[in-house]
């Protein structure tokens, strides 16, 4: 473990302070899940740890009366998949949250430690992306909201700027007839991390139509990949095999993977379509 | 008498031979009285006070532990095989 | 490079307890190093193994994925705390039972783990232990042993 | 839970129950204390400097910084050891060249693997020793690895070590340096002649990754040198003689000034035999004068301790249109890592060993290349080299469409039958497995579904005896304390003091089973092979007859007639000659043994063993899988075990050995693999990818324990922890290929190697 300090922020006003008196070295621990292994393998230089969970706006669940949520960025994942109005309705939350690490990860990784790691891989970011998900962040000067497709900039980088972090993310309420699913391929059946994952949302109307659909996909480029074609090739019309295979198509071409220890480059692509394919389907079961 | 099962790669110490006969109350004794006629056998299956390098004798399906003096009883069969381990 | 001390005060298996840490410690660190538990135990140190789980307010955590600092008034409990006095809970005799450990090196992290697990859950399904546990590896048992525990710790027929 | 003996063990009183283990309560309550549990006054903590490099020479190591930073009390390197010399030392169930042991322990000159360690430091905390190893300064000179066993073997290839030629078993050496380190055959019959007999022949090229043990507990070593010279060890080891003898001549100490402990271990499977920290820890400690603690974290583990070899194999089979085999030519080509000593040997005589071949030809390749050296794991060499000729014999039965489980019993060893390595078997359980699992539930039951697939395998692993020692008083009380030189790492104090409780005619419970350090107890040979159960209850059945001989001598002094005239029973009753009334004289156990003290003093028993006749085991495997097309996973749905274990002593850890033997067999089957990209960085070095089975991975394992008693043990034990890790690749890769048609030729067959043998493939 590096030389690292650690200090327990009361408020998000305090925490900008010490984020940016901290400079470089200074990082925001929520679950700590990648930050601490970090610190500890050495593969990040910092030197200061503010502690943000105990921020009341940084952690809990609200539900709005026009049926949007926040959810605190340091929200541990299985306060998300333990709300009911959470599990009715965005079942998605619940697909990644309850897949990110095993148990006792669960009991401390966030959603916004996991958007903020800004891994290629992560399993919370797609699901983030297909909700229309913004992100509130704090800073020096001031607040400022970021779309969540937009958040991440490369491998382990995003816009957050010095002295900045989230505190808090923000979904529209479901539209009628909307449907969402994210699925991720690993190799065993818990603890991987994805070699690919994908998630989509749609809307259908009353006659089957797909009025409205986003699809994401992971760890098949620098970031999480918002794919319009994907979306394009389902709306305006009733799910087919021809259209969800051109989806799937359209995944697997915006695939620009690597091959590491996790995957290769076209098990990758060829997962990208699979994937979405296999997320259209489960997602129109749950918008029907 | 005992019998000696000779590996395909001991067989140039053998002028070929694949299986020996040899006499002898123990390891030891056998393996003398191998020498008599293949003495760089002998000389392979023997390192100092114990049993060549990297080799292993077996005495009926039985890997021997107790080195040169193992008692042979008549009429055995002796396998030469590498020194194996276990996990 | 050089690091400072810091006092930590919580609760440990019932017990306040206030103790000096190295302030680059973790939870695991200061239980094994600082105040003799070592019950829970370093598998991996990056949250892949579940040797080194404990209780923490009420959710059972990675103690090498916390901090000691996080811990100032916070409840743990371990491995040591689950029997009272020489009375083993349902579960260690369970444990012991059912031959569910082999090198034991797993045992303490699993058995917090499962202690969790049926607080929440008193009547878990083989799926949803094997799902609840899939973050504690064991090398030994191939987990068949484990589940069974745990299913009689739950009052469950077990074959 | 099941209780109720098997019919094998019906007759005894203690084996074949299920009593709780002696160590139980300090295992779930966390009281046990394994090796980094340590504690000590004084106490420096280590770590050790690693090279990035997979091979390089060492131009220069310069520790000054470290050294001066505040804490740092000792800097060492390999020039700090006394010289090492080639002679060869014990190292547990075979045997290593002292010089190659300490280069492992701390390079030379060269650094022969990412993660080789190259310096090692001791401090007051272990933060600052993590960061006194991020001072010291190393260059390197960098050479081109060798990573692949073929590209090993070509002439021209770069070389890890200029001396090493070519060993022949005759005893010659190749002219030329070479990485093969050496060469080993076995012929049997007239091979040409048996492939020209053959209706169907059928040939597979495999290649397997390097896969680690995976014990949960990384090493440890904690080493306090006096100022009267003699070294005390505190280590998880499967050996503790053997790390004696190992650290001994490496600091060039008697074996009588260190004393080695052996604290709990948290698994091993062959892996804890070798030594790695200690040697750092008894050096730091003789520089510092006080106790120092060495501990591996994950990365180093996998990146430096010994996983099992990966292997280029290639196999040939023939047989007749009936299902006779009638020949075999098998070639193997087996890593051994950084230094000699694969266990290619082992592998090469497993190989065909569950079938009657008449004529067969198998070569087995020790080569070095630039990965970790390997050790043993769990049936060192067999579950590649099984892997190899069971996944062909399955391809055969197949193409002569014939039933794979028949087909084997058709060809299958009974005693009698002789090996090509020469062995000729006694009393074995082969046939037996086999007609258990013809007989079992799962392979009567019809599967049914898409992608879903059977698959069956063999598996032949051959045991091991070798020197075991134990003692054991009897108290007033009628209890027993059992001192034993074996690291339990599995429930062995529990399986021996049965067979000691069995012998004496008392119950498990009354005895009470120690481990002590190497000054306490006679040699012990390592926990490993398949052998402490086996040869701890040898040592066991001697010490308690012993004791047998000495009661019926105590007995006769209190009644004071002939020796010959007493008799210990099975039930523990020790009888006399009636006394000078016509009275019935007689003792039970614990009313002699009340009577000891005052009759002339305690009794101890004692015994040495030194057994070889451990008995081979057989085992056969059953695996439904599924296979998901579209991403090439495969998920387990039913597995049966069927192995014979001669007797089974305690049959829930006899199960317990199977089916973790069946978990680290699906592991290699399906996900663990050595990843390394093309400098030799081992790009998967943590548990999050190196992929073990989790709890979810698995269903539940069905045990059937065969029992073949074996004739050269008092109880009829053979080893039991071995075998069940052969079968499950051979038998997981039948079921893929019956679910999907596909027949994978390596490990592991994970999701996208099958992805690029069937949907990828034109790609």
């Amino acid at each position: 473990m590096q030389a690292v300090k650690y200090a327990r922020a009361g408020s998000v006003e305090e925490a900008v302070s010490l984020l940016q008196d901290g400079g470089d070295g200074a990082r925001p621990l929520a679950g700590g899940t990648d930050v601490i292994v970090q610190a500890r393998e050495r593969t990040r230089d910092i030197d200061l740890f503010v502690d943000i969970k105990h921020i009341p706006e940084v952690v809990g669940i609200s539900h709005g009366d026009d049926g949007s949520l926040t959810i605190g960025a340091a929200t541990p994942c299985y306060q998300i998949y333990g709300d009911e109005t959470i599990a009715a309705n965005y079942p998605i939350l619940v697909d990644s949250t309850s897949l990110i690490g095993g148990t006792a990860i669960q009991g401390r990784a966030s959603l916004g430690g996991n958007l903020c790691n800004s891994s290629p891989a992560a399993d919370g970011i797609p699901s983030l992306i297909v909700l229309e998900a913004q992100v509130e962040i704090a800073g020096p000067n001031g607040r400022r909201t970021v779309a969540v497709e937009d958040f991440c900039t490369a491998p382990g980088r995003n816009v957050l700027g010095a002295g900045e972090f989230a505190i808090s993310l923000h979904f529209p309420a479901p539209a009628e007839g909307s449907g969402a699913r994210f699925l991720r391929f690993i190799p065993r059946n818990e603890m991987d991390i994805a070699v690919t994952n994908a998630a989509t949302q749609l809307r259908l109307d009353g006659d089957g139509n797909v009025t409205w659909a986003r699809v994401a996909i992971g760890a098949v480029a620098p970031t999480p990949l918002l794919v319009s074609a994907a979306a394009d090739a389902i709306v305006g019309q009733p799910l087919s095999e021809e259209t969800i295979a051109a989806a799937a198509a359209a995944s697997s071409a915006a695939a620009n993977p690597i091959t590491d220890m996790r995957g290769s480059v076209r098990q990758r692509v060829h997962l990208a379509g699979v994937l979405t394919e296999r997320t259209i389907r489960q997602a129109a079961e749950r918008a029907a | 008498m005992v019998t000696v099962l000779i590996p395909q790669p001991l067989r140039t110490l053998t002028d070929g031979e694949s299986v020996l006969t040899a006499e002898g109350h123990n390891i030891r004794a056998v393996i003398r009285d191998l020498g008599r006629r293949y003495p760089e056998l002998a000389e392979r299956l023997v390192n100092g006070s114990r049993i060549g390098r990297g080799i292993s004798l077996a005495i009926n399906g039985d890997v021997v532990s107790t080195g040169l003096i193992t008692k042979v009883p008549e009429g055995a069969e002796i396998a030469i095989v590498p020194q194996i381990s276990g996990g | 490079m050089a690091s400072e001390h810091i006092v930590v005060s919580c609760t440990i298996n019932g017990e306040q307890q206030v103790f000096l840490a190295n302030e680059r410690d973790s939870l695991l660190e200061a239980l094994r190093d600082r105040i003799g538990l070592t019950g829970a135990k370093e598998g991996c140190n990056n949250g892949n193994c579940g040797a080194c789980c404990v209780n923490m307010d009420g959710r059972i955590v990675n103690s090498c994925l916390v901090m000691a600092a996080e811990c100032e008034g916070s409840e743990i409990r371990t491995v040591e705390g689950l029997a009272s006095g020489d009375q083993l809970s349902p579960l260690q005799n369970a444990f012991l039972e059912q031959a569910a450990l082999q090198c034991g090196i797993c045992t303490p992290g699993f058995l917090v783990a499962a202690e969790a697990l049926l607080e929440q859950n008193p009547d878990p399904s083989e799926h949803e232990i094997r799902y609840w546990l899939a973050g504690n590896l064991c090398r030994c048992t191939g987990y068949d042993k484990i589940i069974k525990a745990v299913q009689q710790a739950a009052g469950q027929s077990v074959v | 839970m099941v209780t109720a003996q098997s019919p094998e063990t019906e007759k005894y009183n203690v084996i074949g129950t299920r009593p709780i283990r002696h160590d139980g309560v300090d295992k779930v309550t966390g009281a046990a204390q394994y090796g980094a549990d340590i504690s000590l006054p004084g106490m420096l903590a280590g770590r050790v400097l690693r090279s990035p490099h997979a091979h390089a020479r060492i131009v220069s190591i310069d520790t000054s910084k470290a050294e001066a930073l505040d804490g740092v009390l000792a800097v060492i390197t390999n020039a700090d050891f006394p010289r090492a010399s080639d002679e060869v030392i014990d190292t547990g169930e075979g045997t290593a060249q002292l010089n190659w042991v300490l280069d492992n322990v701390i390079a030379s000159d060269k650094v022969l693997y990412k993660g080789h360690a190259v310096a090692a430091v001791a401090a007051t905390d272990h933060h600052i020793a993590e960061d006194a190893i991020e001072l010291i300064e190393v260059e390197y000179d960098v050479l081109i690895p060798v990573l692949d066993v073929r590209d090993a073997m070509v002439d021209g290839s770069p070389l890890l070590h200029d001396s090493l030629h070519t060993g022949e078993m005759d005893g010659s050496k190749s002219d030329n340096p070479s990485n093969t380190a050496s060469h080993l055959q076995f012929t049997k019959g007239d091979l040409d002649a048996g492939f020209a007999d053959a209706d169907v022949v059928i040939e597979r090229e495999f290649e397997t990754s390097m896969a680690h043990q995976g014990y949960i507990e990384p090493h440890n070593g904690t080493a306090y040198y006096r100022a009267d010279g003699t070294l005390d060890v505190w280590t998880s080891t499967q050996g503790a003689f053997v790390v004696r003898d190992s650290v001994a001549p490496l600091l060039q100490l008697s074996p009588s000034q260190v004393k080695v402990t052996p604290m709990e271990i948290g698994g091993g499977f062959g892996g804890k035999i070798p030594v790695y920290l200690e040697p750092l820890a008894a050096l730091l400690s003789q520089k510092t004068g006080r106790p120092v603690k060495l501990t591996m974290n994950r990365e180093e583990v996998l990146l430096a301790t010994g996983p099992t070899s990966g292997t280029y194999m290639r196999v040939r089979m023939g047989a007749k249109r009936d299902g006779t085999i009638t020949a075999a030519d098998v070639h193997l080509a087996f890593e051994a890592g950084a230094y000699p000593g694969s266990p290619v040997g082992a592998g090469a005589m497993c190989a065909l060993a569950p079938y009657d071949i008449p004529n067969q030809r198998i070569d087995g390749y020790d080569v070095v290349v630039n990965k970790p050296k390997t050790a043993a794991y769990r049936a060192p060499g067999a579950p590649q080299s099984e892997f190899a000729t069971e996944s062909v014999l399955n391809e055969l039965a197949e193409e002569l469409g014939l039933d794979p489980l028949e087909m084997r019993l058709q060809n299958a060893c009974v005693e009698g039958a002789q090996r090509a390595d020469g062995f000729t078997y006694g009393v074995i359980g082969n046939v037996e497995c086999l007609q258990a699992a013809q007989d079992s539930p799962h392979w009567q039951s019809e599967l049914q579904g898409p992608n879903r697939g059977r698959g069956i395998a063999q598996g032949f692993w051959f045991n091991i005896g070798f020197e075991s020692s134990a003692y054991a008083q009897v108290n007033g009380d009628g209890t027993v304390p059992l001192v034993l030189g074996s690291t339990d790492i599995g429930g062995t104090r529990a399986s021996i003091a049965m067979q000691l409780a069995e012998t004496l005619g008392i119950s498990a419970e009354d005895v009470h089973p120690h481990v002590v350090d190497t000054n306490s107890v006679g040699y012990t040979q390592v926990t490993g092979g398949s052998r402490t159960t086996f040869a701890g209850g040898w040592a066991a059945y001697e010490t308690a007859m012993d004791i047998r001989r000495q009661m019926e001598e105590r007995a006769a002094q209190i009644w004071e007639c002939d020796t010959s005239d007493v008799s210990y029973g099975d039930d523990a009753i020790i009888r006399g000659p009636q006394d000078e009334d016509g009275n019935d004289q007689q003792f039970t156990f614990k009313e002699l043994a009340a009577q000891l003290v005052t009759s002339g003093g305690h009794i101890v028993g004692r015994a040495d063993v030194n057994k070889t006749s451990s008995g081979p085991a057989f085992a056969t495997h059953i695996v439904d899988v599924e296979v998901d097309p579209d991403t090439g996973k495969v998920d387990v749905l039913r597995y049966t075990a069927v192995q014979d274990a001669g007797t089974a002593i305690h049959p829930a850890y006899v199960e317990g050995q199977m089916q973790g033997g069946v978990s680290q067999g699906v592991g290699m089957a399906l996900n663990e693999e050595y990843y390394y990209d093309e400098s030799g960085d081992l790009k998967n070095a943590s548990l999050l990818d190196y992929r073990m089975p989790t709890a979810l991975d698995l269903p539940m394992i069905e045990p059937i324990i065969v029992e073949v008693p074996n004739p050269g043990h008092p109880y009829g034990v053979r080893g039991v922890g071995e075998v069940p890790i052969i079968p499950p690749a051979p038998a997981v890769r039948a079921a893929i290929a019956n679910a999907i048609g596909v027949h994978m030729t390596e490990l592991p067959m994970s999701p996208r190697a099958i992805l690029d043998a069937t949907v990828l493939e034109d790609e």
